[in-house]
């Protein structure tokens, strides 16, 4: 059995859990069914199975159907079959439990629609099929994101997302339109032979860059990723990020790329020695930027004595997926080679080059070396374990230098704690800045705040938007109710229309 | 003679219901006409007469081509219109049932005139038939959209007649007899006196333009949409435009018979790229969701004219856009007023929060929002990705950058709109004023079926329709 | 023959240049009607063979505009006690420069179009011209609906006129479906403005902009 | 099995020598001021005294607390274990092994600053804030000797790339790594492990609320990280490759033991500098490296 088949029953499967939205078990089961379904029609099209392709006499918007699975989109698919079914056992609490019914029920629903249509996407091999699966994503993913809509932040953060997804399906529309144009069908079978294409990527990575959230077209992420429910955000990202390999060992691929070409003393390592320079950097403020956010988020007392007293641990189910996802990290990490071999045949559908590439060296000696670091840390914890379980009963506050009553409030907060970095940008960032000062011998109240414009919505988008509002605003204007008026536009068109004819006539 | 009753059965229901005495069962004349229509017009667009009646009216293929869409909106809003009516009871219905059923008649003849002359007779008909239905709440506000749709409307309609003589004075002066039938101006192609060919032009354009509400003659359209009952709406966005604009394709014709195809294609491309983004900029600003579905039929209309000037591929494109956008923008008008009944106002200060009030309705509008801004995969997507093609096929990368951009300001302003009128919080107000609607099956009913329409429409485009079409532009595109 | 018509015309233009000066309200609906009545009896002068049907429809459009459409705005404006257009929008003086370069570009226009040789000596497109010209100057710079009317009526007296040109040409039945409905748009017209005067008790359209942006 | 002894000889020599150098520049730095200081074995008696100790915990933390210090003291050993040791040459080599090095000391910062933030209090936090804003500069100039090393040798793994230069692009590399050196084991004039004012320091402040076995842990981390900066300064700069036996290790001993001192000189004769001056002096060991970079490139491009 071939995994297209396989891909088609999965299909299959999650549509029909759409219609059984009602019974969470039964749902449950039906998606969770249909994602392992997915899964082994992923591994079969990674495994050495053929290239599967299916073409259908039945036409969907003029065009025939036509599925294909490659290699490529079987490692996607795997992908997606892990992220998809992770979420739903982590939701399955915040579903049943907290959100009223009706909520749970469309977020089953929308789930099941995102995890359908992004199949849809990498099997389809109709533009035009892609462009409706591809929408049909946009969709539900905004209805996954906005479950919670009571909220007005959820609601903006979500007609964001939409209005991003929008041009990038704009930008899509008008890559497979070219393409038909080209090409003279929807197919993409013709596209994979015409390198003279090259051009028109430009706008496939417009559409797919939106919602893949690459600079400067990243504009809806962290709205949408900070409203939306947990999972819903995991599933965006890792449906439309799909990074192929896991961190460290990913990053460290391509620095040893630019350092080999610095090393070989190539041309290019004038370009490459600073990109490796920049990634070190970028790499250090990101570590100073996760530190924060999660020492600010997770660690240390709670500075709000409501949280502490509603919030409480998720029980096994919600932590059970993300163990699962971190798990895959790890083994990723510490077994490149396996991942290298999973890889392998995607890699060949995307350049023929590469076919049969084996895994450097280099990269077995990484995953061993990673292998005994990692047993070590284990060893080493297991040690400090022991010594705090034994010798670590006492236990007191923390320290404040002499200070009497100490409070929650007094902690390191996040602005403080990114201050000296990004002081070194202010500059190019140019924070806003509130201050309220403490005054007089026994201060009430004081306040600082910083905030950091966001780069393309709120600097580079103004100009243009403020454009496009202010004519708006003087077409709001014209439309001002005196019928005089109205007919007065009536014979400026008559004059415009023949001012067009006179043109179109001299010319 | 099958063709004929397709106007005679609406006009004489049309008679009988001004003459029926009974209130409650007036409105069932709008199903049953309905009924007899759309049978009538599946059964001619099946199979369709060997040749049209004569050479003033038939069933000719662009008749084929777009009455049966007419058809079939007017049969979503007959459905819709009798739980409807039996909500407005303090209202008489009497001439507003007579009206609906004598502009359905109109349109039909409208569709089939193939004379000009009879072409405008018929159009200034509707426009006149659809007046009673536009101030059928008598509110003050009601009656100053009338005025303005009036005036505005009959300057339009007045300058088409002038068009219309200019065209026939075109011929005469051709040597032609000034004979305003579409075959005869056709045959005389380029024997036509130029100059008043273009006059033509210029006053048929704009006067049919005015009705169809290309910017910047749409003025008319919000006020009347946004204060006409909701199956008005869709009877005049999904209809009556219709008819100018097939009007338009007619008129057309000619011009591209006479050698005058380069002239048509750039106005209607300057008319219909004005109209997108006219439109896109009030989708924008405006603060109110039934003018914004003027707006967006102003949108719809743009894309229209675009693809009428692109020669054949875009006019069979643009006859299947026609189809789209009537199912779906009637579906739109009727969910639309459902959710504004149930509000009370259609301002975005008063409506908010109504998918806690009327869940359904507010779903369908959402929806068919969607719908209407061209999502797959519901009709309108792929009819404008068909425009889109030629429109690139046709080498005019500019504008189709245009005409993407005012189409994602449209997206942006009409989703602002919807989402701000649908999400939220509704008022303590709002939600007593809504228990006086409750939302009912025949409510939800028709523009269901209708979005469900559009939907099949643009996944399973039948066969029948896609030849019905290709015949209607190789009639258009005959030269002789 | 022609010089009858002419005459005709010419005083249908003369009387445009008046209407555009005029702010008394009766007077404006006088000058329309006898426009009108002027215009209606001109197929008398162009039809070779005046059957029934002709002085039938003669009559008609003689009646309506000259009597029923007066009468109905007559009595809109005595319910709202007006009976001047005060505050144009485009002044009285510029509307008659206006106009009267309207009438002016019309003349040089229509002789550089190409007309027939029985048309080339008579005013009808000149007069037509100026006539649209004329009613969308009333349509655009006045404030009253009872002026705005009239302003409608000049411009279908205008079209009208043009259609003269195609007496021989358009069918009898076409002519008088056009007619029918020209009339009718102005009864329905006539209708509205009634209402509107109930409603707003007042017919300055001024007060008409609730609807907007 | 060679390889396996070898491995064994690197570690214990690592780990026992390690404590040594703070004693080192202890003592020198109690010489230049004229009094007898701490043997040189005190911070070995330090670390066995607080091995015997008790751990007092605050109320806040959680597992990351005890987690930390344990994880960056494998970090560092094992990025450690990626520098040659003469004439044995490093443990465990492979091409591109120098970004294991990097990521193996950001992960080991990573955990201190993990553990330092568990306990919520301010001055940690601001510890912890200083520590990682610095590191972005200091790493920047760590890769861009690296980088400058791999320039040279056109090797990528450090045992191959660690071949001495003479001339200008060694003083500036030496100049360059040296003051990364200060910065990275936060010695003076970055930060002086020896004051009693939390609010001036950096790695001591992070590290206050650790005790006994946990404290021991961190202390002989930072010891090994010290040991094996100056054994990356001490390779890149002194041709020890060219000598023999135990030529090669007498030398390399001697060379470990004059940076030591000079981080000695360096602590009695300078003044920390103030935190607004921090990022001046990383910028100039970055400009230091990067020079350093340049001249290699233009060396070998010749």
């Amino acid at each position: 059995m071939t995994g297209g088949l396989v891909a088609v029953w999965a299909l299959g499967l999650q549509a029909v859990a759409i219609g059984a939205t009602r019974w969470p078990r039964l749902w449950l089961a039906l998606f969770l069914s249909g994602a392992a379904t997915l899964l082994g029609a992923g591994l079969l099209a990674l495994g050495q199975g053929p290239l599967w392709e299916w073409r259908s006499e039945l036409a969907i918007g003029g065009e025939p159907l036509h599925l294909r699975l490659d290699a490529l989109s079987g490692l996607f698919l795997v992908l997606l079959a892990f992220i998809s079914g992770a979420g739903p056992l982590h939701a399955s609490v915040a579903w049943s439990q907290r959100a009223p019914a009706a909520t749970a029920r469309r977020g089953r629903t929308w789930w099941s629609m995102t995890v359908l249509c992004t199949s849809a996407v990498l099997l389809c091999s109709n533009g035009l099929h892609i462009l409706i699966a591809w929408e049909g994503f946009a969709v539900s993913a905004y209805c996954l994101a906005t479950l919670e809509r009571e909220r007005t932040a959820v609601r903006a953060a979500g007609w964001l997302f939409l209005a991003a997804s929008r041009l990038g399906t704009l930008a899509l529309i008008a890559f497979f339109t070219l393409l038909a144009v080209r090409t003279g069908s929807f197919d993409l079978g013709p596209m994979r032979a015409c390198p003279d294409l090259a051009p028109l990527f430009w706008l496939a990575l417009v559409g797919f860059g939106l919602k893949a959230g690459l600079f400067p077209l990243h504009v809806w992420v962290p709205s949408t990723y900070a409203e939306a429910p947990s999972h819903v955000s995991a599933l965006l990202s890792g449906v439309v990020g799909l990074p192929p390999l896991n961190g460290f060992v990913s990053e460290w691929l391509i620095a040893l790329g630019l350092l080999e070409s610095a090393a070989a003393h190539a041309d290019v390592a004038l370009i490459t020695a600073p990109a490796l320079i920049a990634l070190t950097v970028s790499g250090a403020l990101v570590l100073a930027t996760f530190v924060k956010a999660v020492s600010v988020t997770f660690l240390g007392a709670s500075r709000d004595a409501r949280t502490r007293s509603t919030v409480r641990e998720g029980d096994w189910r919600e932590r059970a997926p993300m163990l699962a996802l971190a798990l895959g990290c790890v083994l990723i990490a510490s077994a490149p080679v396996a991942a290298w071999r999973l890889i392998v045949p995607a890699l060949e559908e995307v350049n023929p080059l590469w076919t049969g590439l084996a895994p450097p060296a280099e990269l077995v000696t990484l995953g061993r070396v990673q292998v005994a670091l990692a047993a070590a840390r284990v060893a080493t914890t297991l040690v400090s374990a022991a010594c705090v379980r034994s010798r670590g009963r006492r236990r007191a506050l923390t320290l404040h230098c002499g200070l009497a009553a100490p409070t929650a409030r007094m902690q390191l907060e996040a602005t403080s704690f990114g201050s000296i970095a990004t002081s070194w940008f202010n500059w190019l960032l140019g924070p806003e800045r509130r201050y309220a000062r403490p005054r007089g011998a026994f201060p009430q109240h004081a306040q600082f705040a910083e905030r950091i414009k966001e780069p393309v919505l709120e600097r580079a988008l103004v100009g243009p938007v403020a454009l496009v509002l202010g004519a708006s605003a003087w077409a709001r204007r014209r439309q001002h109710g005196r019928p005089q008026s109205y007919i007065l536009y009536l014979v400026l068109g008559l004059l415009a229309v023949s001012a067009v004819i006179l043109a179109e006539v001299a010319l | 003679m099958m063709e004929l009753g397709l106007i005679l059965v609406p006009s004489a229901a049309a008679l009988a219901a001004f003459l029926w005495p009974f209130e409650r069962s007036r409105p069932w004349f709008l199903i049953g006409v309905a009924l007899v229509h759309v049978a009538l017009s599946l059964t001619l667009l099946v199979a369709p007469p060997a040749a049209p009646l004569s050479e003033w009216i038939g069933f000719d293929p662009l008749a084929r081509a777009l009455l049966p869409t007419v058809s079939l909106l007017f049969l979503g809003c007959a459905l819709y219109g009798v739980p409807y009516l039996a909500l407005r009871r303090e209202r008489s219905n009497r001439a507003f049932v007579a009206s609906m059923l004598a502009a359905l008649g109109l349109m039909s003849a409208a569709h089939m005139a193939r004379h000009l002359g009879l072409l405008w007779v018929a159009t200034e008909a509707v426009t006149l038939a659809s007046v009673p239905m536009l101030h059928f709440n008598n509110s003050p506000r009601a009656l100053e959209a009338t005025w303005k749709y009036l005036l505005v409307g009959g300057t339009g309609v007045a300058l088409s007649l002038l068009g219309s003589f200019c065209l026939g004075y075109a011929s005469l002066y051709g040597g032609g007899s000034g004979d305003l039938r579409f075959i005869s101006l056709m045959a005389q192609g380029e024997d036509l006196s130029r100059p008043w060919l273009l006059i033509a032009w210029a006053l048929l354009l704009v006067g049919y333009g005015t009705k169809m509400g290309l910017a910047p003659m749409h003025t008319w359209k919000p006020d009347a949409y946004g204060e006409a009952p909701g199956i008005v709406g869709a009877l005049l966005a999904g209809g009556v435009t219709t008819v100018a604009f097939a009007a338009l394709l007619r008129v057309r014709a000619v011009l591209d018979a006479a050698g005058e195809a380069a002239v048509t294609s750039r106005t209607l491309l300057f008319l219909g790229l004005l109209s997108t983004l006219v439109a896109a900029l009030f989708l924008l600003a405006t603060r109110n969701f039934k003018r914004m579905l003027a707006y967006s039929s102003v949108e719809h209309m743009g894309i229209l004219a675009i693809a009428a000037s692109l020669g054949p591929a875009g006019v069979w494109a643009a006859l299947f856009h026609v189809w789209n956008n009537s199912l779906t923008k009637a579906s739109l008008f009727l969910s639309a007023g459902n959710v504004r009944r149930a509000a009370g106002a259609a301002t975005l200060d008063v409506a908010s929060g109504m998918s806690l009030v009327t869940p359904r309705s507010a779903a369908l509008f959402v929806t068919g929002v969607f719908a209407v801004t061209a999502l797959p995969p519901f009709g309108p997507f792929f009819s404008e990705l068909q425009i889109v093609r030629v429109l690139l096929e046709s080498g005019r990368g500019w504008s189709t950058a245009g005409l993407l951009a005012c189409l994602l300001l449209a997206f942006l302003g009409l989703t602002r709109i919807t989402f701000s009128v649908v999400y939220g919080r509704p008022s303590a107000a709002v939600r007593r004023h809504a228990q006086r609607f409750p939302e009912t099956p025949a409510l939800i009913g028709p523009p269901l079926l209708l979005l469900g329409a559009s939907l099949w429409l643009g996944l399973f485009t039948p066969s029948v329709l896609r030849s019905a079409w290709k015949e209607a532009v190789d009639l258009l595109f005959v030269l002789p | 023959m022609t010089e009858a018509v002419n005459l005709c015309v010419g005083l249908a233009m003369g009387l445009n240049l008046v209407a555009l000066t005029t702010g008394r309200l009766p007077s404006l609906i006088r000058i329309v009607a006898v426009q009108g009545m002027l215009l209606g009896l001109m197929p008398l002068l162009l039809e070779h063979w005046a059957g029934p049907i002709v002085f039938l429809m003669v009559l008609g459009t003689v009646t309506i505009k000259g009597f029923v459409i007066p009468y109905l705005l007559r009595r809109a404006m005595r319910a709202a006690h007006i009976d001047r257009d005060l505050e144009p929008l485009i002044g009285y003086v510029p509307s008659l420069l206006i106009g009267a370069a309207g009438t002016v570009a019309a003349m040089a226009f229509a002789g550089r179009l190409p007309l027939l040789p029985e048309h080339r000596d008579t005013l009808l497109v000149p007069g037509a011209m100026a006539s649209v010209l004329t009613g969308l100057l009333l349509l655009i710079g006045r404030t009253k609906a009872i002026s705005q009317v009239c302003g409608y009526l000049v411009l279908e007296n205008g079209i009208y006129l043009f259609g003269l040109l195609l007496v021989h040409s358009v069918p009898l039945m076409v002519e008088a479906g056009i007619l029918l409905d020209l009339t009718a748009a102005i009864f329905v017209i006539g209708i509205i403005v009634d209402r509107i005067q109930r409603a707003f008790d007042s017919l300055d359209t001024r007060k008409l902009t609730t609807l907007r942006e | 099995m060679s390889r396996l002894l070898h491995a064994l000889v690197s570690l214990v020599l690592l780990l026992g020598l390690a404590p040594l150098l703070p004693g080192i520049v202890g003592r020198v730095k109690a010489l230049v001021a004229g009094r007898r200081g701490p043997p040189l074995g005190q911070l070995y008696f330090d670390l066995a005294r607080l091995w015997r100790k008790d751990i007092v915990l605050s109320t806040v933390v959680s597992p990351g607390f005890w987690i930390g210090p344990a994880v960056a003291w494998v970090a560092v050993l094992g990025a450690a274990l990626l520098v040659p040791i003469q004439p044995l040459g490093a443990v465990i080599s492979f091409p591109g092994d120098m970004l294991l090095f990097v990521s193996l000391l950001a992960l080991a910062r990573f955990a201190t600053v993990w553990a330092a933030l568990e306990t919520g209090s301010a001055f940690e936090g601001l510890g912890a804030s200083r520590e990682v804003s610095f590191a972005v500069l200091s790493e920047a100039a760590l890769v861009t000797a690296l980088v400058a090393l791999c320039v040279q040798s056109g090797a990528t793994s450090l045992e191959a790339m660690l071949t001495p230069t003479s001339g200008a692009a060694g003083v500036l590399l030496a100049a360059g790594l040296f003051l990364v050196l200060l910065a990275e084991n936060c010695r003076i004039p970055f930060d002086d492990p020896a004051t009693h004012l939390e609010l001036t320091m950096i790695h001591e402040v992070m590290v206050l609320d650790h005790s006994g076995p946990l404290l021991a842990t961190i202390l002989h981390g930072a010891a090994v990280k010290l040991m094996c900066f100056t054994a990356l300064l001490v390779s890149a700069v002194l041709p020890t490759q060219r000598l023999d036996g135990w030529l090669a290790a007498l030398a390399w001993f001697g060379g470990v033991l004059s940076v030591t001192v000079a981080i000695g000189l360096v602590e009695s004769f300078m003044a920390r500098s103030s935190f607004r001056r921090v990022p001046l002096l990383l910028t100039t060991a970055f400009l230091l490296c990067f020079f350093a970079l340049l001249v290699a490139w233009n060396e070998g491009g010749a």
